[in-house]
């Protein structure tokens, strides 16, 4: 038997992809653990895969030897910034700390999304996320797998997915860059959430020099459940079985997570294009549908999507949240290319995957609900107990009969490296906040005015967006009450009883750049207001950071006060966060996007029927007083 | 006259979800001994004069191929004389 | 007794649920259909719903034409049973050549969603005979490969016979040839739709209540032929 | 190892908008000897065993094309030795 990974057909060199260090392992087979503690020497490429030395040095500690080829790609992953939140996990404290939890929230932040009670029987979830890296690379499907993978967050709530919505942030409108990827950004949101079902009930195009080499595309996915559905994680009940469901794994993003989303953009990006994803909306959807039949069947214990850190990150999330140990076997994962090294099935980021964990008596029924939708269903491995002194158990993972991982999960999901990086005020604030609105000219006369209007209108942040939004599809499931034009979405979720919810996503990067405080604040207090003019009372909030380098002072500081705002916003309206997602590193070579956050409010609904929509009605509209409340 | 041919095809480790709808369609029909189905596009381009075969590769590299999942080939055909069906 | 309207779900189907919606409120007793079960249950008339039938990939519905339902429904269908098709249905019977033509790629190149104005022609249909010919109605349309094409013969054809049963006015959304949104075979049982009359049939979401005419025009044309059956049968 | 290829292209009556799109964006790369851009697919399908032509044949008529709009044509390819680019 041979166990030798087929390197001669590994085609291409990939510029700095996991796979170029790691998949040449060694003459006789793949690092395992055995060789690892026989040959504690061997020089790790640990610095090309963006681990600190004193990273790579917490990881010998934690296993006692040198880490095998596959644990070293597996803990660059978890230990990344887009997996570990290392920079901001201390600041993102102060969600949990401020707001209230209060009565509705059943899941909040650390799960795959947040999720609140809207009737004594519903609830829905809801969360925004960031593909902005992926996006820049290759538009149409860095941006169709951004809307994937958020859909994929959602389900694995035991949700039904029921809309999506995009802001998205863009170069200057007339730059060459901006023709390439803008295009490509709607058509891959399009193209993806047309296909899967999913009416686009809302989002932002906002154009801005500042995003001219690193654009910002946000996802956002809102889907219900019935309260008793709610899924976990967790990889309960020592015995059950680990199950993949979905797509076949490939080469796909091989550190792509690690690569992408946790280092400075800049010209590398062409070398790096090979680990782009390519999205199947088609798979996603009966993918969808089967776990929604098992879920209704009672046939999952628990499940985790697999998104950008792919099988290393869902295998030991599910393992260290239950604090039981796990045995895979990563040759039974079903393959689309056969001479995939141990390393690269663990690091691939291939879409449209989902991990269960089933008691042994139900697999046979998933397997044939798996097969009714034509979706792969395969057992790879089961759950092991905890350790005999109550110490969590182990993740221990074979290929062909080589042991090539023995970690404890929870080093990997849970005990990353956790940074209070220094912060400082950048130092052309003051003079930018000093250069005040007043000091520009006004429009004097009439005429002069006019021709400001005119020019606001045609202006590409204000004029009419319907040559994206007629793109995507706003009717499918009949469920849409309020889409675009409207400030927010609204969306009937109970047909009988006309329970319903509202939801708009906001974000004013120019604000947030002169003040990040107040600009969270800002985009908070907008999003908060466009659903409460629908009538629907607001009750929870997600957000999407989109920030620099947090390695850069001035960036921190900006990320530090906008979470402080953001915190102290939703505690002043009493509005807790349910979830979201942290996006650094999205700068061009020094120089850092305005700072972003994108805050989507969600709204409740008694009766949809009342929603309010923003224009004048007909035929009542002629004689209606206008009032001016507030300031 | 004579045209050139571009065939342009997702790079072999590329998923490639077109190919994969239709093998999983075929046993449908009947069909059981078809390994793979891959699923490209092939672009025929008339010149005004003689074919260019240089141009045509600088068309397929800017604007019929994405290069990051896609390659491409080209042919000249002296009026196609393919084994029509 | 009430009418049952089978709504056939095909893997990638997407606007089943609200086919099936549409014909309840239009007060048919509505049955789902599997695309895999050759078994129509029974059903009164059908409906392939829009969506993306096996991923669209390859031609829409090219795929979702051999599944065991559609066997059925082929036959059922050149036996009379009323069968409408809409947007990716329509493209379904196209593939399975119950209906002449079919729909490529819209002329602009980009999906298209809006609400869109038609003109109903053809109301001597099982679907259509509800609206007065020449009536306009607001209907959202939402496609990407929605364009009709068909030889100049058979378009020349589908006009003598009156078969279109409905255009595009106030714009042609896809590049539809002859602007035509909506045709019917010979016999008037089979319809295809390109716009979703399933998505006006309420108020609260959407444009209008126009859609709801092709799901009463069915029960009609079934209430007509079982009254037709029970007087004897037509002269 | 043999692989069957089958191209389908639109029948020239039949207006292929993909094709012009790309043919009226030659010219803004400075491309003018360009007189027409056919955008069709290419289907390559490999068999379990031995190439089977008569079998590609009736796939490509059932369903890789529609006889209403399109046209195929069918080769073998000896493990493809075309000119890569
Ligand atoms: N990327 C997008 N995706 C979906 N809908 C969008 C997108 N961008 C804008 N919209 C929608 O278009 C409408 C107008 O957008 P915009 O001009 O930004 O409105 P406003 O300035 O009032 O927020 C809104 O309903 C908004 O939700």
């Amino acid at each position: 038997m041979t166990t030798q990974p087929d390197t001669s057909a590994a085609p291409k060199q990939t510029g700095f992809a996991a796979t170029d260090v790691l998949v040449n392992e060694f003459d006789g087979g793949p690092d395992t653990v055995q060789r690892a503690g026989t040959t504690p020497d061997e020089l790790q490429p640990h610095t090309e895969l963006g681990l600190k030395d004193d990273e790579y040095d917490r990881i010998r500690q934690i296993l006692g030897r040198r880490p095998t080829a596959s644990e070293l790609a597996m803990y660059s992953i978890m230990w990344s910034e887009h997996c570990s939140y290392k920079s901001s996990k201390v600041h993102l404290r102060q969600f949990g700390d401020k707001a209230p939890r209060g009565t509705r929230m059943l899941a909040g932040i650390g799960e795959n999304a947040g999720v609140v009670q809207i009737s004594d029987d519903l609830a829905v979830t809801f969360k925004v996320e960031s593909h902005n890296h992926p996006s820049f690379v290759e538009p149409y499907q860095g941006a169709a797998t951004g809307v994937g993978g958020i859909v994929r967050d959602i389900l694995a709530m035991g949700a039904r997915p029921i809309a999506v919505m995009d802001p998205l942030r863009f170069g200057a409108a007339d730059h060459p860059d901006t023709a390439r990827v803008l295009p490509g950004v709607v058509a891959g949101i399009g193209g993806y959430g047309n296909c899967l079902g999913l009416p686009n009930i809302g989002g932002e195009i906002v154009f801005d020099p500042t995003y001219q080499g690193n654009p910002l595309v946000n996802a956002l996915s809102i889907g219900v459940l019935p309260v008793e559905r709610l899924q976990h994680k967790e990889a309960a009940g020592v015995g059950n079985i680990v199950v993949l469901l979905g797509a076949r794994t490939g080469r796909d993003g091989i550190g792509g997570v690690s690569v992408l989303a946790s280092a400075t953009f800049d010209d590398e990006a062409e070398q790096r294009r090979p680990s782009v994803q390519v999205g199947d909306p088609f798979m996603e959807k009966l993918l969808i549908e089967s776990c929604l039949e098992l879920y209704d069947a009672g046939l999952v214990a628990g499940i985790q999507d697999l998104g950008g850190a792919g099988l290393t990150c869902a295998l030991t999330e599910t393992a260290a949240a239950a604090g039981t140990g796990m045995r895979v076997w990563l040759e039974r994962v079903p393959l689309r290319e056969a001479s995939m090294s141990p390393t690269e099935i663990l690091a691939s980021e291939s879409q449209e995957r989902m991990l269960l964990i089933v008691t042994p008596q139900n697999l046979e029924a998933v397997l044939s609900v798996a097969e009714k939708w034509g979706v792969w269903a395969t057992a790879i491995g089961e759950v092991t107990p905890a350790g005999e002194d109550g110490s969590p158990g182990r993740l221990v993972i074979s290929w062909n009969d080589h042991v090539v991982v023995d970690v404890p999960p929870g080093s990997l999901a849970d005990d990353g490296p956790v940074y209070a990086r220094p912060i400082r005020e950048p130092a052309d604030l003051i003079l930018l906040q000093a250069d005040k609105a007043e000091t520009l000219p006004r429009p004097a006369t009439g005429d002069e005015l006019r021709a400001t209007v005119l020019r606001m209108i045609a202006s590409p942040n204000l004029c009419d967006k319907t040559w994206v939004t007629e793109q995507y599809d706003r009717y499918v499931l009949g469920n849409t009450v309020l889409a675009q034009p409207e400030d927010s979405g609204v969306l009937r979720i109970d047909e009988r009883t006309g329970l319903g919810v509202a939801l708009s996503v906001d974000g004013n990067g120019r604000f947030a750049r002169l003040d990040p405080y107040e600009g969270a604040r800002l985009a908070l207090a907008e999003a908060y207001r466009n659903v409460a003019v629908t009538g629907a009372e607001p009750v929870a909030v997600t957000d999407c950071l989109n920030f620099g380098s947090p390695e850069d002072p001035a960036v921190m500081w900006q990320f530090a006060e906008a979470v402080r705002g953001l915190a102290d916003g939703c505690q002043q309206l009493g509005t807790p966060v349910t979830g979201g997602n942290v996006s650094f590193y999205n700068q061009t070579g020094a120089a850092a996007i305005h700072p972003t956050p994108v805050v989507g409010v969600l709204g409740v609904f008694d009766d949809v029927a009342r929603r309010i929509p923003m224009g004048f009605q007909t035929p009542s509209g002629d004689g209606d007083l206008l009032l001016l409340l507030g300031e | 006259m004579a045209r050139v041919v571009v065939d342009v095809m997702l790079k072999p480790e590329i998923l490639d979800p077109q190919g994969q709808a239709v093998a999983n369609a075929l046993p449908r029909l009947g069909v059981d001994n078809v390994s793979s189905v891959r699923i490209g596009r092939r672009i025929e381009i008339e010149f005004a004069g003689a074919p260019d075969l240089d141009r045509a590769r600088e068309i397929a590299d800017k604007l019929l191929a994405n290069p990051v999942i896609e390659d491409f080939t080209i042919n000249v055909h002296e009026d196609a004389a393919a084994e029509v069906a | 007794m009430s009418m049952r309207i089978g709504v056939v779900t095909f893997p990638g189907s997407l606007d089943d649920g609200d086919a099936a919606r549409a014909a309840r409120i239009a007060g048919a007793d509505v049955v789902r259909l599997w695309h895999g079960d050759p078994d129509l249950h029974g059903v009164d008339a059908v409906v392939l719903p829009g969506g993306f039938s096996y991923g669209d990939y390859l031609r829409c519905g090219a795929i979702a034409r051999f599944a065991p339902a559609m066997e059925s429904i082929i036959d059922a269908a050149r036996g009379g049973l009323p069968v409408l098709g809409i947007c990716n249905g329509f493209q379904i019977l196209c593939e399975a050549h119950l209906l002449p033509g079919a729909l490529t790629r819209n002329q602009h190149l980009h999906f298209r969603n809006r609400d869109q104005w038609l003109r109903v022609e053809g109301t001597n249909t099982a679907w259509s005979n509800a609206f007065t010919a020449g009536q306009e109605v607001l209907i959202p349309v939402k496609n990407g490969e929605g364009c009709y094409v068909a030889d100049e013969r058979t378009l020349d054809a589908l006009e003598a016979e009156g078969r279109v049963v409905a255009r595009y006015i106030r714009g042609n959304p896809n590049g539809s040839q002859r602007d035509i949104a909506a045709i019917t075979n010979e016999a008037g049982n089979v319809v295809g739709i390109m716009p979703h009359p399933e998505h006006a049939v309420e108020a609260l979401t959407g444009p209008s209540l126009d859609g709801l005419g092709f799901f009463t025009s069915v029960l009609r044309a079934l209430a007509g032929a079982s009254a037709g059956a029970n007087a004897g049968g037509h002269q």
